[in-house]
């Protein structure tokens, strides 16, 4: 029990601490050990994690296809795509020395396992990703909906970021934007009145009004400043959306200071599996 | 009225994979006929501009890679435009990565700007430190002690015999530090453990989808700018006029998210109709 | 650790630093020392805080209005006589999200045996599915309903991301749910489950802290617990006294925090304007 | 162009085309790009970690070349290690500029325990490694969050707010109201997640104005998202234009049209086999006709 509970809790306290308040200690040696070996001790671990997490991949993939579990025909495809990652990592260079030694043959051209990277990594993670873009587009059509006002809110800005960050933002002059909020107020004011007319009186006066400045002001694409996407846009991303996502940073800062803590202080220990 | 309500409905609830196809088609049409859209660049992305061209010449400038290819078209713009800036300006560039993909993006990049483009010379003008795993704590090493981390360079050289590395100790020797991040560790690792404890200024290329994380950090000052996603880097490569993949990719994002509006307005409307009928029984 | 013990530990360190510092603190790093002082203030006030609930000590946490919206999700299926679909996320049981996941899963299956609701939950790791089916059982025995538990009520799909979002979708379709709720740590899949969801009509509630999906999910779903609510309405549910007392903890250090950031921009607005006072954010800025 | 370049671009655009084909229906060409990525990764990374820090700086460490030629007893046991695999262990030590630091044999064996974790019995050896990793990580995140995340912020937003020789008000510039809206909506936005009090009266007020504000970030992070999707997928058909050209002998078209042709025929078979099931729901995203 001392060995799974007691050490590991132990380990994490003192490693914890030394690393915390290694932050605020200026002797030579301990600063020496704290900021060079203590941190090159983690990286071989993270390192070992990383290569223990991928054993454990293939170990389930293995799992699969011993016990003849449904898809394990797919499993023998994920197995051979590790042994060849692992032929072209540490036995096949394709390459002679002079070219690149074992080691810098992960990266330099023409070895096998740059070959793999180019023509099988790339364009399997590349179109993982790529996959989202469909994704986001008919989820745009069939689930975002104006339900509620912060909803509304929502959609709202992240429209005008999305159309007034690329170039067409900056060819929509603003006087067009104008247009359309006097024709979308005109919409509201016909649900909120139900009565043609006022709404018809009220569309035609805003379209007057609009025209009329557009005139005196010559029509300068840009101007005035408050209905010019790109500079409406910037406005948002600049301010109000700092202001939301700095309150966000502090309350997830403080909660990664808090669980930090409880992991210092042994109180939470979910890495051990409790 | 209330035919035109029936199409709508219609419209409303038809096969996502037609969707699927309008959006191919929207992104390869105008990547086969490019429109040429004027690119502005915005205040974020001048700052960084500004801030390079303040550096005197021949300082030493950290340019780290933290991307894979699933966000190249992103990133990589962003690199290579930094990469020619630096080089235009004759600064010493040191690369490291802390993403395992970085290395090969960095390569990339490298091979087409240092060699093809300015031809400098490898161990004078830039040397390529390579990646190195442990996250935050490669960060925390390079501030206190770059030479434990790397004794040796990409290339497995080492780094005693590299004229470049001579009198660099650690991240204080840096006068400045541009990361192209994608995620986790990137941009708020290189904040939060290398230029807010020494105060050594730095700038970033980001996702588009991490803009947000990294905004309040650029309005705090704890950044100097932000180059935000592929038109952050078509406004860079605009502003250093040296066109490339991103101001060549900003005519199909353009339609695309007009596109994407559009769907958003229509699905609305549908909804607002289906709404206003499930009232009235 | 009792109270007396612990009491007399704090002092006895309190005492050493306090020695330590009036030797000269050598090799103390002093233009750290802002920070120093607000890392042990914002431990003792956690820990304060955490002993408080796990002595007993009674803490008002305000209703999460997520949680109502749960329940009344729960009670439109009963009424139409549809399952309830619930989804834990796509991680595992190291990733903090799928654990309050877990746990609100067990307040659901709490309901569900109430009403006499069926419940259907597909997870995508294997240690998810023990702890889930633990949470549902201990859920039906607290309300008398042993019979109605069974253990296919959670079921695993596939580890991986899209393939788990198919299966999931085929679920869907085929039983077409009165409520979806998705509450754990989720990425790029949020957006394939909220639309078919939507597109079947059921109630959709969403928790989630990642910040990439939040806004996908509140604009798709009808309700949506986001970052800390979805902790705090874990730690609300699991009656645990050191999740409790840490939602209480951190108020308090969010409370000191808008104090901290008045008073600073009082004295910069002061020291900006008249040179009265001095220059805060030299005291805040820590090298 | 020499051959292992087309091999590799048909390669490439078959496994795009494999991972595009989930659009259509879960098939076998997805299943068969999926799982080779998933296996290929795990290959890809044990291999980059090993090269990048366990091979240069832990037995780098534990047998420099820099000691090699001295009466020191590690020579004995490096020629054994030479002779099993001398890509790892070259001749003369591995020559990474290191010292030798035995303090590393405790790093090492961590690290074989959590291999060895891998075995079922043995599942609590990886402990002591991930115990190690974890607490270094909470030391390092407990401060770095609350200085740059925490006090960093409140440093950015206690400003001199009336600074007077600011425009009142200016779009993109700083300006005495964009100190406002930045001051009121963060001190709004984390009174939102305050959970010791009901949200009525002033607070009730404060936190509504708060969600407005979180609402406005949700909605920028909302369009970079879309935005940044978008241009992944520009990226990728870039690259299929690319392998559609004469040098590479048109790759991007033969392998779709040789996909279109083979899932056509799958779901023409499903049709006649088994009518009634077509659009079968079990697999597929799409949903039948209300």
């Amino acid at each position: 029990m001392i060995w799974k509970r007691q050490i590991p809790i132990l380990i994490v306290t003192l490693i914890g601490s030394i690393t915390l308040f290694g932050w605020f200690i200026d002797q030579p040696t301990i600063k020496e050990f704290v900021s060079d070996d203590a941190t090159q001790w983690f990286d071989i671990l993270a390192s070992f994690a990383i290569i223990l997490g991928a054993l454990n991949l293939i170990k389930l993939q293995v799992q699969k296809v011993l016990y003849q579990k449904p898809g394990w025909i797919y499993s023998v495809v994920a197995i051979s795509g590790f042994i060849f990652a692992i032929i072209a990592g540490f036995f096949v260079k394709g390459v002679d020395d002079s070219v690149a030694q074992w080691g810098a043959h992960v990266t330099t051209e023409g070895t096998l396992f740059k070959w793999m990277f180019d023509y099988m990594f790339t364009p399997m993670s590349a179109t993982m990703f790529s996959l989202l873009a469909f994704f986001v587009a008919s989820a745009s059509y069939r689930a975002f909906r104006i339900r509620n006002f912060e909803a509304t809110l929502l959609l709202v800005s992240g429209i005008i970021i999305m159309v007034g960050r690329v170039p067409i933002g900056s060819v929509i002059p603003s006087w067009f934007i104008m247009y359309l909020l006097v024709l979308s107020a005109g919409i509201y004011v016909n649900v909120w009145k139900k009565n043609m007319t006022t709404t018809f009186i009220f569309v035609a006066v805003g379209i007057a009004v609009v025209t009329i400045a557009g005139f005196m002001a010559g029509w300068p694409i840009d101007k005035p400043g408050i209905f010019y996407l790109p500079a409406i846009q910037e406005w948002i991303y600049y301010y109000p959306n700092v202001a939301g996502a700095r309150s966000i940073m502090i309350g997830v800062g403080l909660g990664i200071f808090a669980t930090s803590i409880r992991y210092i202080l042994g109180i939470e220990r979910s890495y051990i599996g409790e | 009225m209330s035919r035109i309500e029936d199409v709508f409905l219609k419209i409303g609830s038809i096969d996502r994979r037609w969707i699927f196809l309008i959006i191919a088609a929207v992104v390869i049409v105008p990547l086969l006929f490019p429109i040429g859209l004027p690119i502005r660049a915005t205040a974020t992305t001048k700052h960084v501009y500004d801030a390079i061209e303040r550096l005197p010449a021949g300082s030493n400038v950290l340019l780290s890679v933290e991307y894979s290819p699933s966000t190249r078209p992103e990133n990589h713009p962003m690199t290579i435009s930094i990469l020619r800036h630096l080089f235009r300006n004759n600064h010493k560039v040191f690369i490291t990565c802390l993403w395992p993909d970085g290395q090969f993006m960095a390569q990339d990049a490298l091979n087409q700007v240092a060699k093809n483009e300015f031809n400098k010379v490898y161990g004078e003008d830039y040397v390529f430190l390579g990646f190195r795993p442990g996250n935050e704590a490669v960060v925390k090493g390079i501030v206190s002690n770059i030479r434990k981390i790397y004794t040796v360079d990409v290339y497995q050289k080492k780094i005693d015999e590299i004229p470049l590395m001579k009198g660099i100790n650690n991240f204080k020797d840096f006068d400045f530090l541009f990361s192209s991040s994608a995620g986790f560790p990137g941009t708020i690792e290189w904040v939060q453990y290398a230029s807010d404890p020494t105060g050594v200024p730095m700038a970033s290329g980001v996702t588009s989808i991490q803009v947000n994380e990294v905004m309040p950090y650029v309005q705090a000052g704890q950044m100097v700018g932000v180059l935000a996603g592929m038109p952050g880097a078509a406004e860079y490569e605009s502003l250093i006029n040296q066109k490339g993949s991103a101001t060549s990719g900003m005519d199909a994002q353009s339609v695309a998210h007009l596109v994407i509006v559009l769907f958003i307005i229509l699905g609305n409307i549908s909804f607002f109709i289906e709404r206003k009928r499930s009232k009235k029984y | 650790m009792k109270d007396k013990q612990f009491w007399f530990a704090i002092g006895l360190i309190a005492l050493i630093f306090l020695v330590y510092w009036i030797l000269g603190h050598p090799y103390f790093n002093t233009d750290r020392i802002v920070m120093f002082i607000t890392i042990i203030a914002m431990s003792s006030t956690l820990m304060y805080n955490v002993r408080f609930a796990q002595r007993g000590g009674e803490f008002y946490l305000r209703p999460i209005p997520g949680l109502k919206a749960v329940e009344e999700a729960v009670g439109r299926s009963t009424e139409m006589g549809r399952p309830i679909l619930y989804v834990p996320g796509i991680q595992d049981m190291d990733q903090v999200e799928t654990v309050a996941g877990v746990i609100v899963l067990g307040h659901v299956a709490k309901l569900t045996a109430r009403y006499e609701t069926s419940l259907n939950v597909p997870v995508s790791r294997s240690i998810v599915m023990k702890a889930a089916r633990e949470a549902c059982r201990e859920s039906y025995m607290i309300e008398g309903r042993p019979d109605m538990f069974n253990e296919d009520m959670v079921h695993y799909l596939t580890d991986d991301q899209f393939a788990y979002a198919a299966g999931v979708n085929g679920i869907m379709v085929r039983e077409k749910p009165a409520a979806c709720m998705y509450m754990g740590k989720f990425y790029a899949e949020s957006l394939i489950l909220a639309e078919t969801g939507n597109s079947i009509g059921a109630i959709q509630i969403a928790g989630t802290a990642s910040q990439a999906q939040i806004p996908f999910f509140v604009t798709a779903c009808d309700y949506t617990l986001i970052g800390e609510e979805f902790f705090a309405a874990s730690a609300y549910l699991s009656k645990k006294p050191e999740l409790i007392g840490g939602v209480r903890g951190q108020d308090m250090i969010k409370i000191a925090v808008i104090v901290t950031i008045i008073i600073s921009t009082g004295l910069m607005v002061l020291y900006g304007n008249t040179g009265i006072g001095f220059d805060v954010s030299k005291y805040l800025t820590i090298r | 162009m020499d051959f292992s370049t087309i091999l590799g671009a048909w390669l490439s655009v078959f496994l795009t085309f494999g991972v595009f084909s989930y659009l259509y229906k879960d098939n076998p060409f997805y299943k068969i790009a999926e799982h080779l990525f998933v296996g290929l990764s795990a290959g890809y990374w044990t291999a980059i970690f090993f090269w990048t820090q366990i091979q240069p700086n832990l037995f780098g460490r534990l047998f420099p070349a820099k000691v090699y030629d001295s009466d020191n007893p590690t020579p004995f046991i490096y020629d054994i290690l030479n002779f099993i695999s001398s890509s790892v262990f070259p001749e003369g030590g591995i020559d990474k500029g290191h010292d030798q630091y035995f303090s590393y044999l405790i790093p090492l064996a961590l690290g074989i325990m959590m291999l060895l974790s891998i075995i079922p019995s043995l599942s609590w050896f990886a402990r002591w490694g991930i115990a190690y990793t974890v607490g270094m990580a909470a030391g390092l995140r407990a401060y770095g969050y609350l200085n740059s995340n925490v006090i960093g912020q409140i440093k950015g937003t206690a400003v001199n707010v009336f600074d007077f020789n600011l425009p009142f008000f200016a779009l993109s510039e700083p300006s005495i109201f964009n100190n406002l809206i930045i001051l009121v909506g963060t001190i709004c936005g984390l009174l939102y997640f305050y959970f010791s009090k009901e949200h009525t009266g002033i607070l009730g007020k404060a936190s509504k104005i708060g969600i407005y504000f979180l609402m406005i970030s949700f909605g920028a992070s909302f369009g970079f998202a879309v935005m940044g999707r978008i241009s992944l997928l520009i990226g990728r058909f870039n690259d299929l234009i690319k392998f559609s050209s004469t040098e590479y002998h048109h790759a991007t078209f033969w392998v779709l049209l040789a996909m279109v042709a083979i899932l056509g025929y799958a779901t023409y078979q499903d049709k006649i086999n088994n009518p009634q099931i077509v659009e079968s729901a079990g697999q597929d995203l799409v949903q039948e006709e209300e």
